[in-house]
Parts: C-alpha cells; sequence; structure tokens
C-alpha cells in the first residue's frame, strides 16, 4: 500500500483561489485578492514539495483514482492521478515558478485595473497547468492542455480594450486549434487501436509492438499527430506565430504562461509518450527537424528585433526548439533537463525585462533605453545572471542543459552531426542576440525621453488612451519594488545554480520514467532501426564539444560587444549591406504575411462565400425563411377553416366521417 | 322476423337525421337536441347487437350512453345559458368569436 | 309477420320525428317531436326485449332530459329559428358527407350484412341481470360515471348561477 | 288465451278500468270540496241530489256545455294539446296497477289489472314522468306570463321531486326484490307477531314513505305544494287561459294522478289489498281484497285533501330548498341504510 498523497489537492487549491478571486475578488481589496491568490498558489508549492519529500518511499509510477469519469462498454476514463519523475519535475517547475511569479506579479499589476480577475486567470492557469501534469490519461491531459490555451487566451487579451490584445489572443487561439486538431485525431486512434486512454495501457499495448522500421504505420502516425498538436501550444515551425504575439498579454503572464511553463507542454507531452515515439523513427526524425529548424529559424529573427519582450518571445521558441531536438534524438532527460533550467532562466529574463519597462516607464524598443545599470542594479545584477545562463557560460545552468542536449545530438543513436552544427550555430546566435539585447538595455547612454527623478501615477483611467498596455507612466528611471524584486533574485540563484545538478545525474533520475521496462528498446532493434550512426567515441569527444560550444557563446558575447558597445554604428552598415536579407528578417521572413494569404485570406473569402454567403445564409437560413413563410401561408390559406362557426365545424367533421366510411367500406368489401 | 340489419339501418337513418340536424339547424339548443337523436340511434344500435350476440353488455352500455347523455346535457344547457346571458341569442352563426 | 308490422309502424313513426325535429323551426317543436322519437324507439327497445332499457329510455331520456330541454327552451323563451347563412362549410361538404356516409352504411347493412333475423323479445334483459352486470362486471365504469355525474352536477351550477359579485352593474328589470 | 280473447278482455277491462277511474275522479272532487268545507266550516256542495252527490255531474255537463275558448295569441297546436297530453298520462298509468289477486270469470283468469307486466312500477313512474309535458306545454303555449311561470315552476318542481319519489320507491325495491308491482304486494303479506302487518311502512320504510308523501303532493301539484297555480300569485298558474273542457282535463289528471299515487302509496307501502283475516262468504271473501285496497287509497286520498285543508302554501325558493337540500339526502340516507339492512340479514 502506498500512501494517498491526494494528488488532487495539488490541481484543485488554485482551482479553489480562481473561484474565489473570479466570484467575489471584485469586492476584495487588493490586499485580500493577492493574499487568495498566493496562499492557494503557495499552498499548491507546499503540497509539491511535500509530495517531493515522500517521493523516496513512493512506488513508482504512483497512480491515484479518483472518480470514473466516463465509461462506455469497455472504454473507461478516469479522474487519475499520475505522479512519476517526469511529472514530479514538471510538478515542481509549475509550482515553483509558477509561485515566484505570482509573487512578482502582485508588484507588477498593482497599479492596474482588473487585479482580481488578473489573478482569478492565473490561478485557473495553475489548475489547468497542474491537472495537465499530473493526468494519468491523455483525456484529462488534454482537458488540462485546453484549459491552459483557454487561460492563456484569457491573460494575453487581459487588456482586452486594447485591439491588439485582443486578436493576439485569438490568434493564439486559433492557431492552437490546429495543433490541437492533431492531438484529438491521435486520441482517437488510440482509442481505436488500443481501446484506451490511460497511460500505462496504452504504452502497454504500444510496448508489445514492434519498431517501425520502414514506411509510416500507426504509431508513426499517432506521433506525428501528437507532435503537431506540441508543435501548436510549444510554438514549432510551424505554428509559432502565436507566441510573438501573445507579448501583448501583461509581462507576468510572458514570464509564466509564455517562457516556462505553458509551452513547455509540448515537451512534456512528447516526453510523456516518448514510448510511441521511440518505435516511431520516422517521427522521432520530424521531431529533432522540426526542432532544429525551429531553433535556428526563431533565433535569427531575434537578432534584429528590436521590442525587448519580442527577442525574449523569439529566444524562447528557438530555446523550445533546442527541447524538441533532444526529444527527437530521443534525448528526453536532457529536454526536460533544459525546459527545467529554461523556466528559471527564461522567466527571470522575462521578469527582469518586465522590471527593466516598469523601469522606464513601459517602454519596450531596446533603442530607446541604454545605461539603465545604474539606474537598476539588482534588476541589472539579475538579468546578467540570466543572460549568462541562457547563452550558456559556465557554470551557469543553461550552460550544461544546452551542452546535454548539443551532445547528445551528436552522439545519440538518433542523432547527427547536422543538428549539432545548428544547434551550435543557434548557441552562438542566442548568446549574440541576448547580449546585444544586454548590452542596448543596460551599457551605453540612456537614450529615452524620460529623465530621471520624481515618479507620478496618473490616474488608471489613461491606461486605454495610452500607447503602451502598460498604465504606470512614471516621470523617472526607478528600481521596482522589493516584492518584484525577491523573486527576481530567487531565480537568479536559481538559474546560477539550477544546472549544477548534472545532466548526468537528473538523466539517472528521471530514467525510470523515460527508459522504464515498458520502453526499453533493443539495441539491435535500434541498430536495424538506425542504420546510419557508427558507435561514436564517447568521452574525449564530450570534452571537445563542451568546448566548441562555449566558444560559440563566448564568440556571440564578443560579437555583441564589438557591434552594440563599441561600433554603435557598425549594425547600421552591416544592415545595409544585408540588404534585402535584413528586410526579410526583420519582418520576421515575412511569415505572418504568408499565413495570412494562404490561410487566412482564403479561409475568410471561401468562408464568406461558401460558408455564410452559400450555406449559412441560401440554405441553412433560407430553408428555415421558406419554410417558416410557408407555414404562414399554409396556415393563411387553413385560418379559414377555423371560423368559429360551430356547423363548419360539424361539416369538416361530417365530410371527413364520409371519407373514414368510404374507406372503411372499400377495404372491408375488396 | 325482422332480420338485423333493419334495425341497424333503421339507428343509421336517425344518426344521420341528427346530423343532419347538426349542420343545418342554427338553433343551439336544436343542435343540442340533434346530438341526443345521435346518440338515440347509437343505443338502438347497441341493443340490437346486444340480441345479435346475445351479449347483455350491450344494453349495459345503454345505461352508460344514458348517463353520460345526462351529464352532458346538464352541463350542456348550462352553457347554453350562459352562451345566451352574454350573446342575448342562441343563434350558432351568430356565435362564431370562439369566446363567451 | 306482426313484429314486422309493429317495428314497421314505430320504425316510420321514429324516422318521422327525427325529420319533423329537422324540418320545425321552432326548437319546442322539435323538442316534442324528440320525445316521439324516443318513446317509438323505447318501444323498439321492447320488441327486442330490452325490457329495462325501455323503461329507462322513458324515464330518463323522455321523462328528465328531454323535460330538461323543454325547460330551457321555455327559460330563454326561445323563438323561430333564424335563417342565417353562417356555414357554407356545412352546406358544401357537410350534407354531401353525410348523405354519402348514410348511403353507403345503409347499402353495406343491407347487402353484405352477416347479420340474423331477430325474434320478438330476443334478448331479455331482466333488471336483475342488468343490475348484476353493473355492480360486477362494469363497476369501475358504473362508479367512474358517477363521478362523472357529480362532475356534471357542479359544473351545471357554477354555469348557470347568475354572477351577481361580478357584475353589479348588470341591468336588472 | 288466444289472441281474441286477449284482446276482447283486455277492452273489457279497459272499460271497467276507466269507467272507475273517471267516477273515482269525479267524486274524489267532490269528497275534497265537501271537507274542505267541513274543514272550513262550510258544508260543501248541497243542492245536487243527495249531500250534493250528483254535482260532479252538474259539473261534467256544465264543462262540456260551455263555450270552447281559444284565446288569440297561444300557440295552437300545443295549447290543443297540452291538457290532452296531461289527461291520456294520468289515464294511462293506470293500467298497470293491480288492484287484487287473480281472478276467474267465465272462464278465464285473469289478474285483476289492465296489464300484469314485470316491471309495472318503472311504466308508472315513467308514464307519470311524462305528464309533466302536459302541464309545461300548457305554460308555454298559453303565451301568457303567468301560465309561462306556472308551466316553468311546474316542470323545475316535477323533475326536482321526481328524484326523490324515485329514490324512496328503491327502499320498497330493495326489500322486495322486484319491479313487479304484484310481487311488492305479495312481499308484504303476513304479520309480525300476529298483529302487526307486514306492510313495507311497518318494516322500516316509514321515512322513505313520508318522503314519498312529500314527493307526490309536489308531484300533483297538490298543496302544500302547488306553486305552478298559486291562484294568489299566478291567478291560475298553467291553465289560466283554458277553459271549458280542456280546463276539466287538467282538472282530471290532477285528480287521476292523485288516485294514481294513492294507488302507489297503498301499493308499495301499505300492503296493497292485504288485510285483516278473510271472513264471511266466498264472494265476500273474493271482494275483500279490493275493499281493503280501496279503503286504503280512500284514507290516502282523505289525508291529501286534509292536508290540503290545513296547510298554508310554501314560497317557491322553500320548495326548492326542502326538495333537494332535505329529501334528497333524506331519500338517499334512507336508501343507504336499508341497503345495508338488507345486506346484513342477507
Amino acid at each position: 500500500m502506498t500512501p494517498n498523497l491526494h494528488l488532487w489537492l495539488i490541481p484543485v487549491l488554485p482551482l479553489i483561489g480562481a473561484a474565489i478571486n473570479g466570484l467575489f475578488g471584485k469586492r476584495f481589496s487588493r490586499q485580500t485578492v493577492s493574499a487568495v491568490a498566493l496562499g492557494f498558489s503557495g499552498a499548491a508549492l507546499l503540497l509539491a514539495l511535500w509530495m517531493a519529500a515522500q517521493f523516496a518511499s513512493l512506488t513508482l509510477p504512483h497512480v491515484e483514482l479518483l472518480a470514473t469519469w466516463i465509461r462506455a462498454g469497455d472504454f473507461q476514463v478516469d479522474f487519475a492521478f499520475y505522479l512519476d519523475q517526469l511529472s514530479l519535475v514538471m510538478l515542481l517547475v509549475v509550482t515553483g515558478v509558477g509561485f515566484l511569479i505570482h509573487i512578482y506579479s502582485v508588484g507588477y499589476m498593482w497599479e492596474e485595473g482588473g487585479f482580481y480577475r488578473f489573478f482569478a486567470y492565473l490561478n485557473l492557469f495553475m489548475f489547468f497547468m497542474l491537472t495537465l501534469v499530473l493526468a494519468s490519461n491523455y483525456l484529462l491531459m488534454f482537458i488540462g492542455w485546453e484549459g491552459v490555451g483557454l487561460a492563456s487566451y484569457l491573460l494575453i487579451g487581459f487588456w482586452f480594450t486594447k485591439d491588439s490584445a485582443a486578436s493576439a489572443g485569438k490568434k493564439a487561439f486559433i492557431v492552437n486549434r490546429i495543433g490541437d486538431f492533431g492531438f484529438l485525431i491521435a486520441l482517437f486512434l488510440m482509442i481505436k487501436h488500443f481501446g484506451s486512454l490511460n497511460f500505462e495501457q496504452v504504452f502497454q499495448s504500444v510496448s508489445s509492438m514492434p519498431a517501425e522500421t520502414a514506411g509510416a504505420g500507426l504509431l508513426t502516425a499517432i506521433g506525428l499527430l501528437l507532435m503537431l498538436g506540441a508543435a501548436g501550444k510549444s510554438a514549432q515551425l510551424p505554428l509559432y506565430v502565436w507566441l510573438p504575439d501573445a507579448m501583448e498579454g501583461p509581462t507576468p503572464v510572458s514570464a509564466l504562461i509564455h517562457a516556462a511553463t505553458m509551452v513547455t507542454a509540448g515537451v512534456y507531452m512528447v516526453a510523456r509518450s516518448h514510448v510511441v515515439f521511440d518505435r516511431a523513427p520516422q517521427a522521432l526524425m520530424v521531431v529533432a527537424i522540426v526542432g532544429t529548424l525551429t531553433a535556428l529559424f526563431a533565433a535569427t529573427i531575434g537578432v534584429c528585433q528590436t521590442d525587448i519582450k519580442k527577442v525574449l518571445a523569439y529566444s524562447t521558441i528557438s530555446q523550445l526548439g533546442y527541447m524538441f531536438m533532444a526529444c527527437g534524438v530521443a534525448a528526453y532527460s536532457a529536454g526536460i533537463f533544459h525546459l527545467m533550467t529554461h523556466a528559471f532562466f527564461k522567466g527571470l529574463l522575462f521578469l527582469a525585462a518586465g522590471s527593466v519597462i516598469h523601469a522606464v516607464g513601459g517602454e519596450q524598443d531596446m533603442r530607446r533605453m541604454g545605461g539603465l545599470r545604474r539606474h537598476i542594479p539588482w534588476t541589472f545584477w539579475t538579468m546578467t545572471a540570466a543572460t549568462f545562463a541562457i547563452a550558456g557560460f559556465p557554470p551557469f545552468a543553461g550552460f550544461f542543459s544546452k551542452d546535454a542536449i548539443l551532445f547528445r545530438a551528436y552522439s545519440s543513436p538518433y542523432g547527427s552531426w547536422v543538428y549539432w552544427l545548428i544547434g551550435v550555430f543557434t548557441a552562438f546566435l542566442t548568446s549574440f542576440y541576448m547580449f546585444r539585447l544586454w548590452f542596448l538595455t543596460f551599457f551605453g547612454e540612456y537614450r529615452g525621453e524620460m529623465a530621471a527623478g520624481e515618479h507620478v501615477h496618473l490616474a488608471s483611467g489613461s491606461r486605454v488612451a495610452a500607447a503602451a498596455p502598460h498604465e504606470h507612466v512614471h516621470t523617472g528611471i526607478h528600481e521596482s519594488p522589493k516584492i518584484m524584486l525577491i523573486p527576481l533574485v530567487i531565480l537568479a540563484v536559481l538559474s546560477v545554480c539550477g544546472g549544477w545538478v548534472g545532466s548526468e545525474r537528473f538523466h539517472k533520475f528521471l530514467s525510470p520514467a523515460l527508459h522504464s521496462g515498458v520502453t526499453a528498446y533493443s539495441p539491435e532493434q535500434v541498430a536495424a532501426a538506425t542504420p546510419a550512426p557508427e558507435p561514436k567515441e564517447q568521452g574525449g569527444s564530450e570534452t571537445l564539444l563542451t568546448g566548441i560550444s562555449v566558444l560559440a557563446a563566448a564568440s556571440g558575447l564578443f560579437l555583441a560587444w564589438l557591434l552594440y558597445q563599441r561600433r554603435p554604428q557598425l549594425p547600421q552598415e552591416i544592415a545595409q549591406a544585408m540588404g534585402s536579407f535584413y528586410e526579410a528578417v526583420v519582418h520576421k521572413y515575412y511569415v505572418d504575411e504568408i499565413y495570412a494569404a494562404v490561410f487566412v485570406k482564403p479561409l475568410i473569402d471561401g468562408s464568406t462565400r461558401i460558408l455564410w454567403h452559400g450555406i449559412d445564409r441560401d440554405v441553412i437560413d433560407a430553408t428555415l425563411n421558406n419554410s417558416a413563410e410557408g407555414a404562414r401561408e399554409v396556415s393563411d390559406a387553413m385560418r379559414h377553416m377555423q371560423s368559429g362557426n360551430l356547423r363548419s365545424y360539424a361539416g369538416w367533421i361530417a365530410a371527413g366521417a364520409a371519407l373514414v366510411i368510404g374507406y372503411m367500406i372499400w377495404m372491408g368489401t375488396r | 322476423m325482422v332480420p338485423l340489419s333493419y334495425y341497424l339501418v333503421l339507428s343509421g337513418i336517425l344518426f344521420a337525421c341528427g346530423v343532419t340536424g347538426f349542420l343545418i339547424k342554427r338553433n343551439i339548443i336544436t343542435i343540442f337536441m340533434s346530438i341526443e337523436l345521435m346518440l338515440n340511434g347509437v343505443n338502438l344500435s347497441f341493443v340490437a347487437f346486444a340480441a345479435q350476440w346475445h351479449a347483455l353488455s350491450g344494453q349495459v352500455f345503454v345505461f352508460f350512453v344514458m348517463v353520460v347523455a345526462a351529464a352532458e346535457s346538464a352541463v350542456g344547457l348550462a352553457i347554453i345559458i350562459a352562451i345566451y346571458r352574454t350573446r342575448e341569442t342562441l343563434n350558432v352563426d351568430r356565435v362564431n368569436l370562439l369566446k363567451l | 309477420m306482426l313484429h314486422l308490422i309493429v317495428f314497421s309502424a314505430f320504425g316510420l313513426i321514429c324516422v318521422a320525428g327525427a325529420v319533423n325535429l329537422l324540418v320545425q323551426r321552432h326548437p319546442i317543436n322539435s323538442a316534442l317531436s324528440l320525445v316521439v322519437v324516443m318513446g317509438s324507439l323505447a318501444v323498439e327497445y321492447l320488441l327486442l326485449g330490452a325490457e329495462f332499457v325501455a323503461a329507462v329510455q322513458v324515464i330518463v331520456y323522455a321523462g328528465a332530459i328531454m323535460v330538461l330541454f323543454v325547460f330551457v327552451i321555455m327559460l330563454l323563451n326561445a323563438g323561430e329559428e333564424e335563417r342565417t347563412k353562417g356555414s357554407r362549410v356545412a352546406m358544401l361538404f357537410g350534407i354531401p358527407g353525410v348523405l354519402i356516409g348514410s348511403v353507403l352504411v345503409a347499402w353495406v347493412l343491407l347487402e353484405h350484412s352477416v347479420t340474423d333475423s331477430v325474434a320478438v323479445g330476443a334478448l331479455p334483459g331482466p333488471p336483475k341481470v342488468i343490475g348484476w352486470l353493473l355492480f360486477h362486471d362494469f363497476l369501475l365504469p358504473f362508479e367512474v360515471t358517477s363521478v362523472l355525474v357529480l362532475i356534471a352536477i357542479m359544473g351545471a351550477v357554477v354555469l348557470a348561477s347568475h354572477p351577481e359579485s361580478k357584475q353589479p352593474d348588470k341591468r336588472e328589470g | 288465451m288466444s289472441l281474441g280473447e286477449f284482446i276482447l278482455v283486455s277492452i273489457v277491462k279497459i272499460v271497467i278500468a276507466l269507467g272507475v277511474l273517471l267516477t273515482a275522479v269525479a267524486y274524489t272532487v267532490w269528497l275534497e270540496r265537501k271537507v274542505v268545507g267541513h274543514i272550513q266550516n262550510r258544508w260543501g256542495p248541497t243542492r245536487v241530489g243527495p249531500f250534493g252527490l250528483l254535482q260532479p255531474l252538474a259539473d261534467g255537463v256544465k264543462f262540456i256545455f260551455k263555450e270552447d275558448l281559444i284565446p288569440p295569441h297561444v300557440y295552437k297546436p300545443l295549447y290543443i294539446a297540452a291538457p290532452m297530453i296531461a289527461l291520456i298520462f294520468a289515464l294511462t298509468s293506470i293500467s298497470v296497477i293491480p288492484i287484487g289477486n287473480w281472478i276467474t270469470v267465465f272462464g278465464i283468469r285473469t289478474p285483476l289489472e289492465i296489464v300484469d307486466v314485470n316491471i309495472g312500477l318503472l311504466i308508472v313512474l315513467g308514464i307519470t314522468s311524462l305528464g309533466v309535458y302536459g302541464v309545461a306545454l300548457a305554460g308555454w303555449s298559453s303565451n301568457s306570463k303567468y301560465s309561462l311561470l306556472g308551466g316553468l315552476r311546474a316542470s323545475a318542481q316535477m323533475v326536482s321531486y321526481e328524484i326523490s319519489l324515485g329514490l324512496s320507491l328503491i327502499g320498497v325495491l330493495i326489500l322486495a326484490g322486484s319491479f313487479s308491482l304484484r310481487d311488492i304486494v305479495d312481499a308484504q303479506g303476513g304479520t309480525f307477531w300476529g298483529f302487526i302487518p307486514r306492510w313495507n311502512i311497518f318494516q322500516g320504510q316509514f321515512v322513505a314513505f313520508f318522503i314519498y308523501l312529500m314527493a307526490a303532493y309536489a308531484e300533483t301539484n297538490r298543496i302544500p305544494f302547488d306553486l305552478p297555480e298559486a291562484e294568489t300569485e299566478l291567478v291560475a298558474g298553467y291553465h289560466t287561459e283554458y277553459s271549458a273542457m280542456k280546463f276539466a282535463m287538467f282538472f282530471m289528471a290532477e285528480y287521476a294522478n292523485m288516485i294514481t299515487v294513492a294507488c302507489l302509496a297503498t301499493l308499495l307501502f301499505l300492503g296493497g289489498w292485504h288485510g285483516p283475516h278473510r271472513f264471511g262468504p266466498p264472494i265476500v271473501q273474493a271482494i275483500l281484497p279490493v275493499f281493503w285496497f280501496v279503503a286504503k287509497i280512500f284514507a290516502f286520498l282523505f289525508l291529501y285533501i286534509w292536508v290540503r285543508g290545513t296547510l298554508p302554501r310554501f314560497r317557491y325558493d322553500q320548495l326548492m330548498a326542502f326538495g333537494w337540500k332535505f329529501l334528497l339526502p333524506l331519500a338517499i340516507a334512507n336508501l343507504v341504510i336499508t341497503a345495508l339492512i338488507v345486506a346484513l340479514r342477507a
């Protein structure tokens, strides 16, 4: 008997917070609202920590059945929660980072209208995210999956009076639908072929199947469809377009949802489904290719962005690409490791960026910043830690995880030097654009219009009119309040130390979940499945590869220093030299425009012409209208029968009776 | 010896007279009497069939018809009185507003 | 033979009464015609042997229900019928319908009838047997009709009672 | 008995019955005038014949020779038909009333009634219930306010009291178990403890007799329920517009009805032709039941007249309230109790 951990409490606690704040928050003071929100998410964190403490004594995977949800014949879906090493890591990341960002948000959102609404959404997001992480079957996971999408939509569109925020929310929602479509079909395939959606049963069924060596079979189809879902949620090619726009939401939201937790759900899902992917090499390859290309692609765009949050958004996409690259070479633990460290440093980056934006009064364009390191030292130092972490300098957290991925990309049986090469180049780009951001923001001279000095909070009514989404317009650059700085510091510490666990130990910890008995694929099978890779030399090459990646990071730092610190006019010249390519990169390769022309416009036109005018107006509405019209006309004709004259009624009855009698006699005497 | 069908034809004639009365009479009381005439026609066929099948339940049915006819006439005449009070006419052609 | 004569005589009276009901324009004449019809029907019942039915026919129909009709006619002082042309439907569809229906039924009865001849008093319905049937085999219908009659009595009282309180300005006298 | 004999015997009996009945009617009128006269401290008819015994004859002659006046605005067919209807139904009802046992005359054995039927009581009820048409039609066809009110009152009153009347008889029917008047009388033969006759009135049907009496007064439009012809209010009620022989017909119908009611009361409650021990020679023995029967009728009629001379008239609403709210519940109670007793005794 394993102890009952009451896993359901972890998701439900934030839900209670969301319900309280959502239903009654309007009448609460800001203190009460934040107390409720922090209390319940903090309780979830404490519970998660307590569980982690108990973890050693559990038999894994630990499944807790709450209730039966659907039962139809042999098919059954339960409200059940599933705890193993993988979900524990996710649990801790989500509750931990989530709680920290809750704290940060109290300070960040203090001046905003809809304070209670924000925290209700945030807690709701926590509920769905934890459901996703703890679900014991794909359907419950899907509920969480959709729920975080909903929360994301609500929070991106938090300033819904702003048109760009509202349409960014819609865009996120719609693009995610495409991915969900793939996810759903994958679920249907599972129901059809395995008769269950429970992780354990599905994996049991799958592991009894041989690896698909050639051609596209069932598992490849499921894997590709799951990848489609993951690509939607985790902003991979070609469905990444929503994430940059999602930066319209408040910065803590960007940090929590669009950097640290929700967007990594795709990675988590792929890792969770590793049993399927292990037996579908083609699908796995697609994952790797998509991840690699996304990493490179987003990084190039990030180089030219000037909006501080957009840079971070593309950086997030790029880093997610890394994670998928790791998953794609069957190095799930490396992917999850990077997921964790990324949650720390990217959350920190966003929060620090928020702090910067806060400091300069809502300005997001890096070209109008500069020299802020003297004004906001705490933000500067934490940001520095995060930047070094993401760039992959040892001993910061990012170094360990990125190094693990790059090494696995090269050495894994599924890996290839191509992945590695692109990965290293991307690491160089990452380092470059991050230090570009760093230099532009904190060094040089201040280029904004704002004068240092007293700051005055304007009335909240001016928010809508304000150009920036933030209402607090300050008259001077200033450091953020303590409540915002504390999470920054904690995350900075984690960004520095988070990687010291080491990828090997992390791999060992996760291996029961990722390579447990069910998943085990024998080397023979792998050898048969993937003919290409020869055994690679391990020991010596690892240090070599590590060195190369560190070198790439350092060269990125150098280049950024050169261009933005030493010779600030140089980028302009390079841009002119690059000409149309630069233009394309600045315009994000015109992807949004292409999508608009290829998908959105035909869809809208087709919907207008065929669905709206053709089907809805001319068929459905016309059917209704015509039948109503017809009924009216028939009634109008029949109305005269209802004369109210008793004898007329009797006449009808007599005529009808004669008909009936005639019919009966005809039938009877035939 | 009279064939049973004669009784039935007689009953049919009475019924048809009743229906005709319903159709051609204007006085609401006469129309009501036409209904009674129809009921009587039916009663005759009940009794005739009872004789045909040697089943007394046919005659018992007549009692039920009578009881229902009595109840019906009580209520019906009360309705007629109510109509007369408000409309001050007994002509059904003038009582066609579908309300009292 | 005598049977046929008696049957035909009272049958003719019956039909004559029914036709007279239709022809007469004054309701009281119609009512009396109907009494005649009922009385001759009672004789037909006697011919069939249903003595109890015949007696009840006279007592209930002729003696009570028709008295009620006459009473209402007198109470409302119903005059001669107006010859309004209120319903073309009744004339166009109803009358032909009745004619067709009754001719069809009569034709079927006379041509395709498989019924026997009946003797005088073919099925005596002594009151004792009828009563036994009513209180045993038909007990439930009996009770139900008793409830029906009770409801009808109350309904009639409610309908016919003068709603004085509702119409204080009703013309009186 | 052949068809010819049957017809002959029937005709003879009809003639005798009609003659007796009409005579009885005539002398009931005489009796009433006499008795009421004495009650009111007068002499009554004395001039025509001894004790005025020929007065009815003189009245008849007078009615026949009076001018038969038909008022101009009456609805003629019914005006003429109404008294006939009234009289016909009044006289017809006597046809099923037995006045004694079977007798044998000239070798033909026949009952002492026009026809013996097993549902005699029902036929009497049916015919008397039709009698109301005469009164109602007379009132309506006269086209006079008094007559119409009288007719309305008469029909409402007769329909109402008919229910109590019928219900009061059912107790007797339950005791006898037959609709045949002869059977009912036969069931009342014998005595309790040797001296109390087993008449229905002594078999617990006293309440029923009382109800019957009240209802009978109302049915025959007699005081205290003579509202239809209340002369102080309606001149003469439904027969206000009638004169001469038509008036006489109503008159005769009323008294014939009284006699019918008296006969029924005798048959149903007072033991019919059963009387004290038989005595005397055989011819007397044969006549005696008829004598007892006539004597009981006479007593009943005397009661009628006595009440008429004694009681005042009810108001119309009192009449209706009495009928519906007192007599009817009482009759139902009596019926239920009788049925209960019979069921328990069985």
